[in-house]
């Protein structure tokens, strides 16, 4: 692993934070979302703020940005540094003045950071328009040039483009022209590939550190993904509950981590080593899918629309206490395929069978008594309890659909919530009581509680924070144990499922690329798309729980 | 088509809307109501809005307002109740069973066409068919004919003494003179040409049913040389327009007024006069002395009306001063006035009406229904809720006949609702009824020749169907009648039979006042509203 | 696009129908006799049935139906059967008035309502904001009569600035057109302004928390054209949304505005008709007021495309 | 039905995590609101017990008059009691607003959660209240009173007919979009009936935006009433209703505008409580708004 080593000592700074204390509006007496924050960015440098969420990594960089939502976070104390002017003490039209020309942002979510109703060419005019007087063509001159500078294609094209028509690296490219167009002193990108597939991060990271390069801009980066701070940080900041618990340069860091929190949050990285394989199970297959066929659209008496083949010929099959992980980027179809095999939507095509019975082509009806067979866990832990519904309520639904007496199914329930780690009191409270890990837990309580065959985790611990993220893991793991189910564990991230499959199903564009077992799919990739992926994983040679260089076995 | 003009007319404008929605409705053209320069107009709110144009097949007063601009009559009656020569003067053989009409010279329709026999005895015949009174005479009528073009000769087989107050009475339906392809139009058809014969034009382009209706004057028209009197007399047109607006609100009316944006009101609410009493550019002025009748109307057909103790009872339990007081308020308005023709009129009488014009009787009420063994049957009570003139009358008699002992089921519903529902002769608890109120004007009820109450024919009766020989028995002596006095005396007859019977209960008299701008001037004092001899000042 | 209106249009023709024949039954099953009306008060049973009869209202209701929509087919909507008149021609005849002031209103509505809106969502939970609420909560709370009769009161009794009553079309002079529209307009704009300002508020509320509003501002962007330039095309849709299911409201204010200001409208018409039993001219009415509302809507959901250019059909 | 007894938890029940936002707070509006209301109703309950005279009765020689001891208020056009009837006119007219609200929004919930969950009936159902949208609500609502008569009920069901489809849609679009959510999915996979799915999964959800929509619809219904008078299309005058008060006495709006004022007043009043409460209703449940104050 080459970490960035270059030595800032003498560089002069760009903007310092001092102290800044940011507190509720009107509530002096909750803890400040920021406690005294610091932190020195200078030219050319680049400083990752890293921390779980709810850390105070946004709040810092919206202070910085003087865009705090009005009305609910004031800053209460401290400075902000940039020219020797205190950014803080700054009226609204001065403030305005800074942005884009000298400290300019990019968001995590290149969807809707654009207007989606103003082409894209006109968005990145309008920073030129706010900022200087320049003539028309001059004007858009200097935005196609920029364009050309962030490498996109067709210029031209784009330009006149809105944002819905173009793709999400696309879009955050154009937001990082925009960002860059007055060749201001810092940027500050807050979890700016966050949202992207794997591949196209890694092309924004680059390209974020070559227009540094050209530019000498400095970069506050903000992001959750220590495998990104390994990639391009020079300095980092940990945060947690609104402190700076520590900073270094980055390799000091990643070596010596000096303060517990650091470590733990090192150590909870998931390594993109696979787990020690784990012999073949005896016990027979419990899910099989062969040449399943997804195609959306394609109907209607005025639309002639191209058919969308969301998934096709997809052949798998899980035996009894085994692990398959179905990795892929976002539209690759894996969601689709679990969406069939549940039959939350019907498949076009194929054959899926399930505790030896076929249930591809049952009516809703005829497959109510096989539902209990295959369960599923959904992403996000926040929508997939009823929110009107005590814990309990929720887990004794399924046993209450398959005839279990509601006593037994209640006991039941205190049981499962013990087995995941809840206290068994939970079964009167309400979903909103509980963390977003807690709720998985209790999503998965519930699956469990109709014995099922196969679990199906449909990107279950992608909304998580790395912490909670390695705790749910650890219990789907127990369980599988315990129970003996068969997971089928489909997620976008190679690192989760290094860590938790024994096969791994590589999907591009609605098909199977590379099927084997975890430990080649990893380490000898077949397929160019799969090389491409774990090529693009971020910090991939660093074994981050270990503090050192990946051991390559 | 016209409306697709206008939307051509529409779509150019939107094509070229950039200077802004205002701009475009300033250019969307509306009706345009082209007004000749200088000329004068009487702009006139009358009492309801103009919807229906053949004046025969209606009995609306507002149509036959309506008659009366644009046609001319043969005979009319003159204030003193006269007959007097119209459109024609006539002879009566001595044993009264030819009359023979003569029309005077330059008579002219609004097409230039002269008015010819033919036409009057086409337009006499179409009445005949339609009005009560004039079926009477055609019952008697050996042959109606047009000896030339200026001669009509009326042949009877039985002498018919009013036949000349029946042609020439002022209301419900007098005889219009039309064309003789107008009067050709079966009698329950609506007329479809508006060629008149009197001394305003109707604007067919101007009107708009419901809302507005505009009369020019027409040019070619000879008045007598008599001075006007009621529907007699010289009708010397004096303005060249008369605009009649419909305003459904009251307030409205009388606001427009005061602003000087309308000329006359034929209708102010007694209620709203102190609105008007401080202005001094409008005269506040009760043009008909006579005014109206408000009556009600039992159904005979079905307990407990079919019982004529209980009708008593009923009359007996009302008062006029309560239902008056209600309705119109102000005593200056109003009369009590227990003759069923009405009080100012040649046959006015008002015996056995005493309960009715002194307060009521309720204990009264309550003994003769105790002897007649009301059995507390529900009342269906009719009460129209949208017509102001008739709002109080159910709800006080309801109050009055509750006090007597009734079981009232008022049953409240719109003017519609009411005029279909009357004519049902269903049982009152299956879509029937038994009480209703109504007004009619005093020249509608002052003879037992064109009341309709009067009428004892059982189904062949106005609605609440009495079958009443003893009434059809005096209405023919009436008719045989050849003096004044002879007419009189049955007359008083009538009136007793009427309140022993309770055919209908008169609830009084009232007068409606009008307000004019004081820019109109020599206005004749008449029951209809007439649009001739009025001067306006500039 | 064009296949979208034509599926949209093709969509109408069931909906039409079934009003159609709403209309027609709730109408024949109404009690309430035109014959009646037009023979006046002294007509007896008789003489109502021949008069009946020449209407044509003895016939079988089917029948009646049949003749009805054969006629509607054909562009025909009908005589009256009071005033004899054809009922397009009386909607011709009627319709200019209360379309201008329709527009008008719209137009006034619009260009008060939507800063307003706009406004207070700018400046949420300050005392603008709480001004604007309030003003459109009140917008709701008093009946439009009411609302007529205070402006008349105010304005052309007491200050006599306007005339209290009448209408004129534009081209008797666009002064005295707008001196007698004025009134009408403003008081049929108070509901309207109402609802717009609290869907506009309520849109800008939303949009103004997107993440590219942020961005906006994070480019030094001045408020107005955050506001304006951003935030009220994004909020449009809603708004727009809201423009054309208010227009049925606005028909229920005309109606009543009409009488108030005694203007000779179609709303006067409608209630006119409906009180004296006119039959063609009320089915004409309901089915023209449809039929234009649903046109609207189809205008303002294509106007979409303009406001989000996401939206394609 | 969650079985748990504590008042907390059935409010739970009915919002959801849509509960109340930390620091919202009610402001004063919300509290002057409830009391006025709270009024109103208490005197409309009361009315038999507390009116100074019948309401219903005439004397002709008292009418119009202005306030006197005998009528603070005066009297109307009848010489009946204006204070006596405009307390009892909101008896009804809140009935009617109640009546309608309650009634639409229990059919609309019917028609909307069928609608939303039966793919075939959608189609037509949503056809028929298309239809009936575009039918202008007050011609239809006249044309009603019309058919019927204008007795209270049939006033409120000229009402309530309109606003059905309103409510249906809204119920519908809840449906479709809680349809998505994943514990609905979860539900299906767990094996639960459509039925039991729509009715304890997807009902609730549609509760509290009834509860504003209700709130709404029992304030234009009760204006709506005052309109219906006004155009000769409400209640008889026998049963004194806001309404029907100021429609009488519009008239008289230049020489007694207390017969438009207190019923007016009243009216108003109640109706801008009753928007107010809904209002600050909404702002409790809705999601976004909460999203925005998190």
């Amino acid at each position: 692993m080459k970490f960035k080593t270059r030595s800032f000592d003498d560089v002069p700074g760009v903007l310092e934070v001092r102290d800044l204390t940011v507190r509720l509006a009107g509530n002096d007496t909750a803890p400040p979302v920021l406690d005294r924050v610091s932190l020195k960015i200078r030219q050319g440098e680049t400083v990752c703020l890293v921390g779980e969420s709810g850390s105070g990594k946004s709040v810092t960089s919206l202070s910085i940005m003087g865009l705090l939502p009005k009305g609910a976070l004031v800053a209460t104390g401290g400075r902000i540094e940039l020219e020797n002017r205190n950014l803080l003490e700054l009226g609204p039209q001065a403030m305005r003045d800074m942005r884009a020309r000298k400290i300019s942002m990019i968001f995590q979510e290149p969807m809707t950071a654009l207007n989606p109703v103003i082409r894209v060419g006109d968005q990145i005019g309008e920073v030129l328009d706010t900022h200087t007087r320049l003539p028309a063509r001059e004007k858009k001159a200097r935005v196609l040039d920029i364009m050309n500078q962030v490498h996109l294609p067709d210029v031209e094209r784009i330009y006149r483009s809105y944002p819905h028509q173009l793709s999400g690296g696309q879009r955050q490219r154009i937001m990082i022209a925009m960002a860059l167009i007055l060749e201001p002193q810092l940027l500050i990108a807050d979890e700016p590939t966050t949202a992207l597939d794997v591949t196209t991060q890694k092309q924004i990271l680059s390209l974020i550190a070559e227009l540094q390069e050209t530019h000498g801009t400095a970069v506050l980066f903000i992001t959750h993904d220590m495998g990104v701070v390994a990639e391009i940080a020079d300095t980092v900041h940990v945060m947690k509950l609104g402190q700076i618990v520590e900073h270094a340069p980055v390799e000091d860091l990643l070596r010596r981590p000096r303060q517990e929190y650091t470590k733990q949050l090192l150590q909870s990285v998931p390594s993109l080593t696979p787990r020690a394989p784990r012999a073949m199970s005896a016990d027979g297959t419990v899910l099989s899918v062969s040449g399943l066929q997804k195609v959306y659209g394609a109907h209607g008496v005025f639309v002639r629309r191209e058919p969308t083949r969301a998934a096709s010929d997809v052949n798998f099959s899980i035996s009894r206490g085994r692990t398959l992980g179905i990795v892929g980027e976002s539209g690759s179809g894996k969601s689709t395929v679990a969406r069939c095999i549940m039959r939350l939507v019907d498949p076009t095509d194929g054959d899926i069978r399930v505790a030896d019975q076929e249930i591809a082509r049952l009516s809703r009806r005829e497959l109510r008594p096989y539902r209990k067979h295959i369960q599923i866990v959904f992403q996000d832990p926040f929508r997939s309890l009823n929110p009107r519904w005590t814990i309990g309520r929720s887990l004794i639904e399924g046993p209450l659909n398959i005839g279990t007496d509601k006593q037994a199914a209640l006991k039941r329930a205190a049981e499962l919530l013990t087995l995941v780690g809840l206290p068994d009191d939970a079964v009167n409270r309400y979903p909103h009581q509980f963390s977003g890990g807690q709720r998985q837990r209790v999503a998965i309580a519930r699956a469990i509680a109709m014995e099922p065959d196969v679990l199906v985790a449909d990107e279950a611990v992608s909304a998580l924070d790395v912490s909670v993220q390695a705790q749910v893991l650890d219990l789907l793991d127990e369980l599988q144990q315990k129970l003996g189910i068969a997971i089928l564990f489909i997620t976008h991230d190679l690192r989760v499922a290094a860590q938790i499959c024994d096969e791994v199903v590589v999907m591009q564009h609605g098909r199977i690329v590379e099927h084997d077992t975890a430990a080649n799919v990893l380490a000898n990739p077949q397929h160019p798309y799969t090389r491409a992926l774990i090529e693009a994983a971020p910090g991939r040679q660093w074994d981050f729980a270990n503090f050192r260089e990946l051991q390559t076995a | 088509m016209r409306i697709q003009e206008r939307l051509h007319h529409f779509k150019g404008h939107m094509r070229g809307a950039t200077l802004g929605l205002l701009a475009g409705v300033a250019l969307i053209g509306g009706t345009a109501l082209a007004t000749p320069a200088m000329a004068k107009t009487i702009t006139a709110v009358m009492h309801s809005g103009l919807r229906v144009l053949d004046p025969v097949i209606t009995t609306a007063h507002i149509t036959r307002d309506h008659g009366y601009m644009i046609y001319d009559v043969l005979v009319a009656v003159d204030e003193n109740f006269k007959p007097q020569p119209q459109m024609a003067d006539w002879t009566v053989s001595d044993d009264n069973l030819v009359y023979t009409f003569t029309l005077r010279d330059g008579l002219k329709f609004h097409d230039d066409a002269p008015v010819t026999a033919a036409d009057a005895v086409a337009s006499l015949k179409r009445w005949g068919k339609r009005d009560s009174g004039g079926q009477l005479i055609f019952d008697v009528t050996e042959s109606l004919e047009a000896k030339d073009d200026k001669t009509i000769v009326w042949t009877l087989k039985s002498p018919f003494p009013a036949l000349l107050d029946t042609v020439g009475k002022q209301s419900a339906v007098p005889p219009f003179i039309m064309p003789e392809r107008v009067a050709s139009t079966p009698p329950e058809e609506a007329i479809t040409d508006y060629t008149g014969s009197g001394p305003f034009v109707f604007v067919e382009d101007e009107y708009q049913p419901g809302v507005s209706v505009t009369y020019r004057k027409f040019e070619d028209y000879v008045p007598r040389s008599e001075p006007a009197s009621w529907m007699a007399g010289g009708k010397n047109v004096k303005v060249d327009e008369v605009k009649w607006v419909t305003m459904p609100d009251a307030q409205t009316g009388i606001n427009a007024i005061l602003s000087g944006e309308i000329d006359y009101l034929e209708q102010v609410q007694i209620d709203l006069l102190p609105l008007l009493e401080t202005s001094e550019d409008v005269t506040v002025e009760t043009r008909d002395e006579l005014g109206y009748q408000t009556i009600g109307r039992m159904n005979f057909k079905h307990p407990p009306f079919d019982n004529k103790k209980i009708r008593q009872a009923a009359q007996m339990a009302l008062s006029q001063e309560d239902v008056l007081g209600t309705l119109i308020g102000n005593p200056d308005y109003y009369k009590v006035c227990g003759a069923i023709f009405g009080c100012g009129t040649p046959l006015a009488d008002e015996s056995g009406s005493q309960t009715l014009t002194s307060g009521g009787d309720i204990e009264g009420a309550k003994k003769l229904l105790e002897e007649a063994g009301y059995d507390g049957t529900p009342i269906v009570l009719m009460q129209p809720t949208d017509v102001v003139s008739l709002t109080a009358q159910p709800v006080v008699a309801a109050q009055a006949l509750r006090n007597a002992g009734f079981n009232v089921d008022m049953q409240p519903m719109d003017w519609q609702t009411l005029v279909t529902r009357r004519a049902s002769q269903a049982k009152p608890a299956e879509g029937g009824w038994n009480i209703f109120f109504t007004n009619w004007m005093v020249p509608e009820i002052n003879s037992p020749l064109i009341s309709p109450m009067l009428n004892g024919r059982g189904d062949d009766a106005w609605f609440g169907w009495p079958k009443d020989d003893k009434m059809e028995e005096l209405r023919a002596a009436f008719i045989a009648a050849d003096t004044p006095e002879k007419q009189k005396e049955v007359a008083v007859e009538i009136q007793k039979h009427n309140m022993d019977e309770v055919l209908y209960i008169p609830l009084g008299q009232y007068a409606s006042p009008q307000a004019r701008s004081n820019k109109l001037t020599n206005m004749i004092p008449s029951p209809v509203p007439v649009f001739w001899n009025i001067e306006k000042a500039d | 696009m064009l296949g979208y209106i034509i599926r949209r249009i093709l969509a109408v023709i069931p909906v039409m129908l079934i009003v159609a024949i709403f209309v027609f039954l709730l109408l024949r099953l109404t009690p309430g006799d035109p014959a009646a009306i037009i023979a006046g008060d002294a007509a007896t049973p008789a003489q109502l049935e021949r008069i009946r009869t020449s209407l044509g209202l003895a016939d079988p209701l089917h029948i009646q139906f049949l003749t009805w929509a054969k006629l509607l087919f054909q562009g025909d909507l009908g005589t009256s059967l009071i005033s004899r008149t054809p009922v397009t021609q009386m909607i011709g005849q009627r319709i200019w008035p209360t379309f201008n002031i329709a527009i008008l209103t719209i137009a006034l509505s619009v260009l008060i309502a939507v800063p307003m809106g706009v406004l207070a969502a700018w400046r949420h939970r300050t005392w603008v904001d709480y001004l604007v609420m309030a003003f459109s909560v009140l917008g709701f709370s008093i009946p439009v009569f009411v609302i007529g009769y205070l402006f008349i009161q105010a304005f052309s009794i007491e200050l006599r600035w306007l005339p209290v009553q009448g209408y004129a079309a534009p081209s008797e002079g666009f002064g005295k057109f707008l001196s007698r529209a004025i009134l009408p307009c403003l008081t049929l704009a108070t509901i309207y302004v109402a609802l717009i300002a609290r869907m506009t508020r309520a849109s800008m509320l939303e949009v103004l928390g997107e993440d590219y509003i942020r961005t906006a501002r994070a480019k030094g962007v001045k408020e107005t054209v955050v506001l304006f330039r951003h935030a009220l095309r994004n909020a449009a849709v809603p708004i727009m949304t809201i423009i054309g299911t208010g227009f049925a409201l606005l028909i229920g204010g005309v109606v009543v505005t009409e009488s108030v200001f005694n203007i000779p409208g179609i709303g006067r018409l409608t209630v006119d008709a409906i009180l004296a039993r006119d039959y063609p001219v009320i089915q004409g009415m309901i089915l023209l007021t449809s039929g234009l509302y649903v046109f609207i809507n189809l205008l303002i959901d294509l106007s979409y495309t303009f406001f989000d250019p996401r939206i394609r059909y | 039905m969650a079985a748990s007894p504590q008042p907390a938890a059935r409010l739970q029940w009915l919002f959801g995590a849509i509960a109340v936002p930390r620091g919202w707070r009610a402001g004063a509006g919300p509290i002057i609101a409830a009391i006025v209301l709270f009024v109103i109703v208490f005197l409309a309950l009361a009315a038999p017990l507390i009116v100074p005279h019948d309401p219903l009765a005439m004397d002709a020689v008292q009418r119009l008059k202005g306030p006197s001891d005998v009528h603070p208020l005066g009297t109307d056009a009848y010489g009946r009691d204006v204070l006596s009837r405009v307390i009892t006119g909101g008896r009804i007219s809140l009935f009617i607003g109640l009546g309608a609200a309650v009634v639409s929004v229990m059919i609309g919930l019917m028609i909307g959660l069928v609608s939303g969950f039966f793919r075939t009936a959608d189609a037509i159902i949503m056809r028929i209240m298309d239809s009936l949208m575009a039918i202008p609500s007050i011609l239809l609502a006249i044309a009603l009173v019309a058919l019927n008569g204008p007795s209270i009920w049939s006033v409120m069901g000229a009402i309530t007919i309109p606003e059905i489809p309103r409510v249906v849609r809204l119920v519908r679009s809840v449906v479709l979009s809680a349809r998505e959510e994943p514990y609905v999915e979860a539900a299906i996979a767990l094996g639960s009936s459509m039925p039991k799915i729509l009715w304890q999964h997807l009902m609730p959800n549609t509760l509290a935006p009834l509860i504003v929509q209700g709130t709404y619809i029992c304030a234009s219904a009760i204006l709506t009433e005052a309109i219906l008078s006004f155009l000769g299309a409400g209640v008889s005058t026998e049963i004194p209703t806001w309404g029907n008060i100021m429609a009488e006495g519009r008239i008289y709006f230049q020489l007694k505008p207390s017969l438009i004022f207190w019923p007016g007043l009243m009216l108003s009043l109640c109706i801008l409580s009753i928007n107010l409460l809904g209002d600050t209703a909404r702002d409790m449940l809705d999601p976004r708004l909460k999203k925005r104050e998190a």
